[in-house]
């Protein structure tokens, strides 16, 4: 699975919901090599404005027509520049990057919220078959526009919301014990934000279940080069989130 | 690409365009994407003697053409450089130039010592690194001190010793005459220029570390100016950096005399950046004529 | 706008943004886009005993986000400011501030004296220009020389006097607290920091005088840093500059302790600069619940 | 006739040849108001890069329609960004600035070349209907796409290529003493490169021919504020090209 940095097509770029978009271009080799919990690092503009490149991380792949999508939130400069960019377009990617999810397990559940659902609904694709669950949060019913494409690939769906908009009133970790207790899961996955995840890892070794986390931080190179992005290491010894995660066993970094 | 073949203190390259320490990391990392053979020179990461975690916090923070960085100096100290690194560069065929920090002139010389092993074409001595609280920048603004520390290393090594030079000063030429006066057998800069960026949501710094340091194509013609400064008033080469993209904006280096560039920052945006470099330089000398890229070194025209 | 009336060493002001030296002619030119009642003040163009005609060739060149000046300080002189350019301004609403540069520190006690008229709200001392020959970056980059001319300027004016200070210095600290000792009522900063361009076709300086002013979004980090190291440790008003485009970037200038601030390059770009970035701030006061901008001055949290 | 630094609509922006466009953005005020010999002064992005606004003559007005219009040659970063807009995005201008040409004669003589050309059409359509008659000069036919132009708002149109693909083979001063004998001009005016515009000049003050020069510096502000632009005067005080020009009277400026 050699990176690559090149330019390559852009199939489509559009609005999926209130500031989310969907971003697929045509790379093949990726198509069929990126695995779920890996990243691509997107150039945003030629100019040197924004200068540094933004990591996202693979959404879904489809082999047949040789495409690789990504679903990302306006959050900044680059993400607005990357707005304009439409089908026929070309984009530089460097890619496949970071360590992908481990897929050794029987019954897994996955526990996701904001753009953290991004590499689960990968995840959750090629876990198909297996029965897999998925725990998702989000402020209200608006942010959980993912249902629909979970629906088609996990066995079930909980969802809480902080309004009650949608499924459970309150947050993820409010419904996870009982879900726990309810099934036996033997792996656990889980992408989001920070404070969820640690709650997460929390539940999971308390179960002795084992339990990836996928982590961000800001990162440069992308390649292990210029650690910007390193996070603790439960050894003491710190990590790359670029090449030694994104994920990382839950017992592998400080949360 | 013999048109780019040059020396710089005795280390032979296949072109005057290296990788700038902390932002190739220790070329390893870039072997997929990158030929190593044909980047003209690989200086790793700042090594100390002792393994240092860095700081803690955000490391980097994105400023208008730039960025800022507090990444403070991680790295697996220069026992494990030695026994685990070097020997995974040893199959390539490009100089490595080992980037060194210390806390005190003895430290830098110790460190000189331990690097007395195969595989190394030169030392960089880092004296102005913003990002650690003793020595590093310290060092690199008083003259006196600076000479310490190149002294101490000469002392220590057989090596070609670089002295990187931190553009944080009032006075670069008087700086790069007292490390030349020290032995220096070739001069880099510039290194970062200490910056500082705030969050206005969190009203926080954005950085761990409070201040960084700014790199990019917006330091540039600060490097341009103090390459130009320091080349006209030294006799040892000059290896010029500071925001360099293309091979355009590195013939400005050579123009202003530098002898060697490095390309630092535009790694991370172009994983390419070095090898293209040198092809748009060879390029630029084809079309302008040049048989070698000592032709352009110091050649800006000031009437 | 209540929220962002200031007073800086006796100067009233009803916003805290300022519109720079040099880059606002005498506000007369952009009367016609601004409601000149609207800018906090006005620091017109640096002035000098003789009429200057400053650089020739070439005077700015564009960088990657920000630009290098060599303009040297052309103006009238301060006979045909008094004269001729006060009184037009006399009918605004607004604070005049005269920036006056000299080639010696008695230069600059005879132009304090000759600008003890009405109609100028203070005195900012350029120590920092770095596109004349003698004086100006000298002065601003050595302490005593930078103390000398203040306390020549203190002597000869009633006038508040802002000292405005060089960023090409190894200690920002150092010569803030020694011209503060010396009397300084303000201190702004920063001027511009010395770059250089090369035009690879000619080979030339792309600068008539080589070396020019670097100033813009690019410096915006160096800037935020300065002013944050000086407001710590010097008790009089900072007003901050350098790189200000928006209200957000006015913001970290507060948060790091600048009381006033001021707009420079930002308004060749967007002539209403001035007044949008006040706008911008009132706004942002509003929206964190701040009844007065005081309230953000220096109020970056470090843990 | 107030400045004015307005979003404006972009009602055409298209290729005319080889690197040269025609921008039009509507803006009936300026349409009306604009004089022969002003520029425009056009932000190319709203991000920093690149970060000044870039001069432009007045090429053409169009009161009916509100348009008005400039030529611009590709020439580097700003002038590459400007050839991506389209018709219906919005261009942030500043103007309309700077001194125009004085309007006052009866047998106008117009010499130009390169860029130059595009004040001279609006002045030479202003000019109308007096006899105008140009002077023109180019490297080759490919650079003289102007000639349609003009053909209708000048009496004579004089041409020189460098390679005598097109009119007579040199260069405008190789023509102009014959032209000036030939012809009773009372005005000449001229815009282009600097050595011609010198020569001009030149042959205009031995025939005591009243003569206008456009000039070009490096600009920051455009509102006489920066004195980026000066240039010298002939009475030893330096001009503001920005608004003391771009027109100056060739007796005021050393040239
Ligand atoms: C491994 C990884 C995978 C990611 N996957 C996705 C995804 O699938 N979908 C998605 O919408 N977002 C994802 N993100 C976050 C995304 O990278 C940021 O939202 C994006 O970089 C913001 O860029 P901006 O210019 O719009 O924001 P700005 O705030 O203007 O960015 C300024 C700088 O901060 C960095 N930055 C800002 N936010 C983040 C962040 N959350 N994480 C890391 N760096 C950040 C930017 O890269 C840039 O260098 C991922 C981040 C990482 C590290
Ligand atoms: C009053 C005036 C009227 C002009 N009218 C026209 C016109 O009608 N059509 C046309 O094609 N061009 C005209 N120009 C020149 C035009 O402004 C430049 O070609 C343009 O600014 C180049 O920008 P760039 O970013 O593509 O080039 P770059 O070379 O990347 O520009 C770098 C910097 O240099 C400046 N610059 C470059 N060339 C010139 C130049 N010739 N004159 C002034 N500044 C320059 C730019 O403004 C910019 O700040 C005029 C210039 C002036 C001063
Ligand atoms: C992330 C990062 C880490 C760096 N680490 C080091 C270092 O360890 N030692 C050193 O001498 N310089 C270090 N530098 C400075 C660069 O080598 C170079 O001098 C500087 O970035 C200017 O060049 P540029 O603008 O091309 O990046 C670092 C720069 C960056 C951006
Ligand atoms: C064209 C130009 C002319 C300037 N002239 C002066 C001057 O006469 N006196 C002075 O003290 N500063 C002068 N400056 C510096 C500015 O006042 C300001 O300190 C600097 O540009 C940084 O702010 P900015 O990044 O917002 O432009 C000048 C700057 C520019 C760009
Ligand atoms: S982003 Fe450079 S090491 Fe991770
Ligand atoms: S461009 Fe600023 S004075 Fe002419």
């Amino acid at each position: 699975m050699p990176k690559t940095a090149e330019r390559m097509p852009i199939t489509k770029n559009r609005l999926i919901k209130n500031g989310v978009y969907e971003l697929s271009f045509h790379m093949p080799h990726w198509a069929y090599d990126a695995r779920p919990g890996q990243f691509v690092h997107i150039r945003i503009a030629d100019s040197c404005q924004p200068l540094l490149r933004r990591p996202f991380s693979i959404a879904g792949t489809d082999a047949a027509t040789g495409e690789v999508s990504v679903i990302y939130r306006v959050v900044g400069q680059g993400t607005s520049y990357l707005t304009q960019l439409k089908a026929g377009d070309f984009i530089d990617c460097l890619g496949p990057l970071g360590r992908p999810f481990d897929l050794e397990c029987e019954r897994p559940l996955l526990v996701g919220g904001g753009m953290g659902l991004a590499p689960l609904l990968f995840l959750a694709r090629v876990l198909c078959p297996r029965p897999a669950e998925i725990l998702m949060g989000g402020r209200t019913k608006e942010e959980l526009f993912w249902t629909d494409r979970f629906a088609t690939v996990c066995e079930n769906i909980h969802i809480t919301t902080d309004d009650g908009s949608l499924g459970q009133r309150g947050v993820t970790a409010d419904v996870l014990p009982a879900l726990l207790a309810a099934k036996q899961f033997d792996r656990i996955y889980t992408c989001g934000p920070h404070a969820m995840m640690q709650k997460v890892a929390q539940s999971a070794r308390q179960l002795a279940i084992s339990c990836q986390v996928s982590l961000e931080e800001p990162m440069a190179c992308g390649l292990g080069a210029c650690l910007s992005c390193t996070c603790e290491g439960q050894d003491g010894k710190r990590r790359k989130v670029c090449t030694d995660g994104p994920v990382f066993w839950s017992w592998e970094v400080v949360l | 690409m013999s048109r780019l073949q040059v020396e710089i203190a005795g280390i032979q390259m296949k072109t005057p365009v290296m990788a700038a320490s902390g932002t190739f990391g220790f070329g390893l990392e870039y072997g997929e994407l990158v030929d190593l053979n044909q980047v003209g020179a690989i200086v790793v990461k700042g090594t100390t003697l002792k393994p240092k975690p860095g700081n803690a916090g955000r490391r980097i923070a994105e400023t208008p053409a730039g960025m800022l960085n507090a990444i403070g100096l991680e790295n697996p100290g220069v026992d494990e450089l030695v026994a685990q690194i070097l020997p995974r560069l040893a199959p390539y065929d490009v100089p490595v130039i080992v980037n060194i920090s210390g806390n005190t002139a003895e430290e830098y010389g110790q460190l000189a010592s331990r690097l007395d092993v195969p595989g190394i074409a030169a030392l960089e001595v880092n004296i102005s690194c913003p990002n650690v609280k003793q020595g590093g920048l310290a060092f690199g603004t008083q003259c006196d001190s600076a000479a310490a520390v190149v002294s101490e290393v000469k002392r220590h090594s057989r090596l070609p010793v670089i002295v990187k030079l931190s553009p944080n000063v009032t006075d670069i030429v008087a700086v790069a005459q007292a490390v030349e006066a020290a032995g220096a057998d070739a001069i880099s800069l510039i290194n970062t220029l200490l910056g500082m960026a705030i969050n206005i949501q969190s009203r926080r710094p954005v950085l761990g570390n409070i201040m960084g340091g700014l790199s990019g194509p917006a330091v540039k013609p600060v490097a341009v100016r103090m390459v130009w400064q320091v080349a006209r008033a030294v006799r040892v080469p000059v290896i010029g950096m500071g925001g360099i993209v293309t091979a355009e904006d590195a013939v400005e280096f050579f123009l202003a005399g530098a002898r060697a560039v490095a390309i630092g920052t535009a790694n991370f945006v172009n994983p390419r950046a070095t090898v293209q470099v040198a092809e748009g330089l060879e390029n630029y000398l084809a079309s302008q004529g040049l048989t070698h890229i000592s032709q352009l070194v110091g050649q800006v025209i000031l009437e």
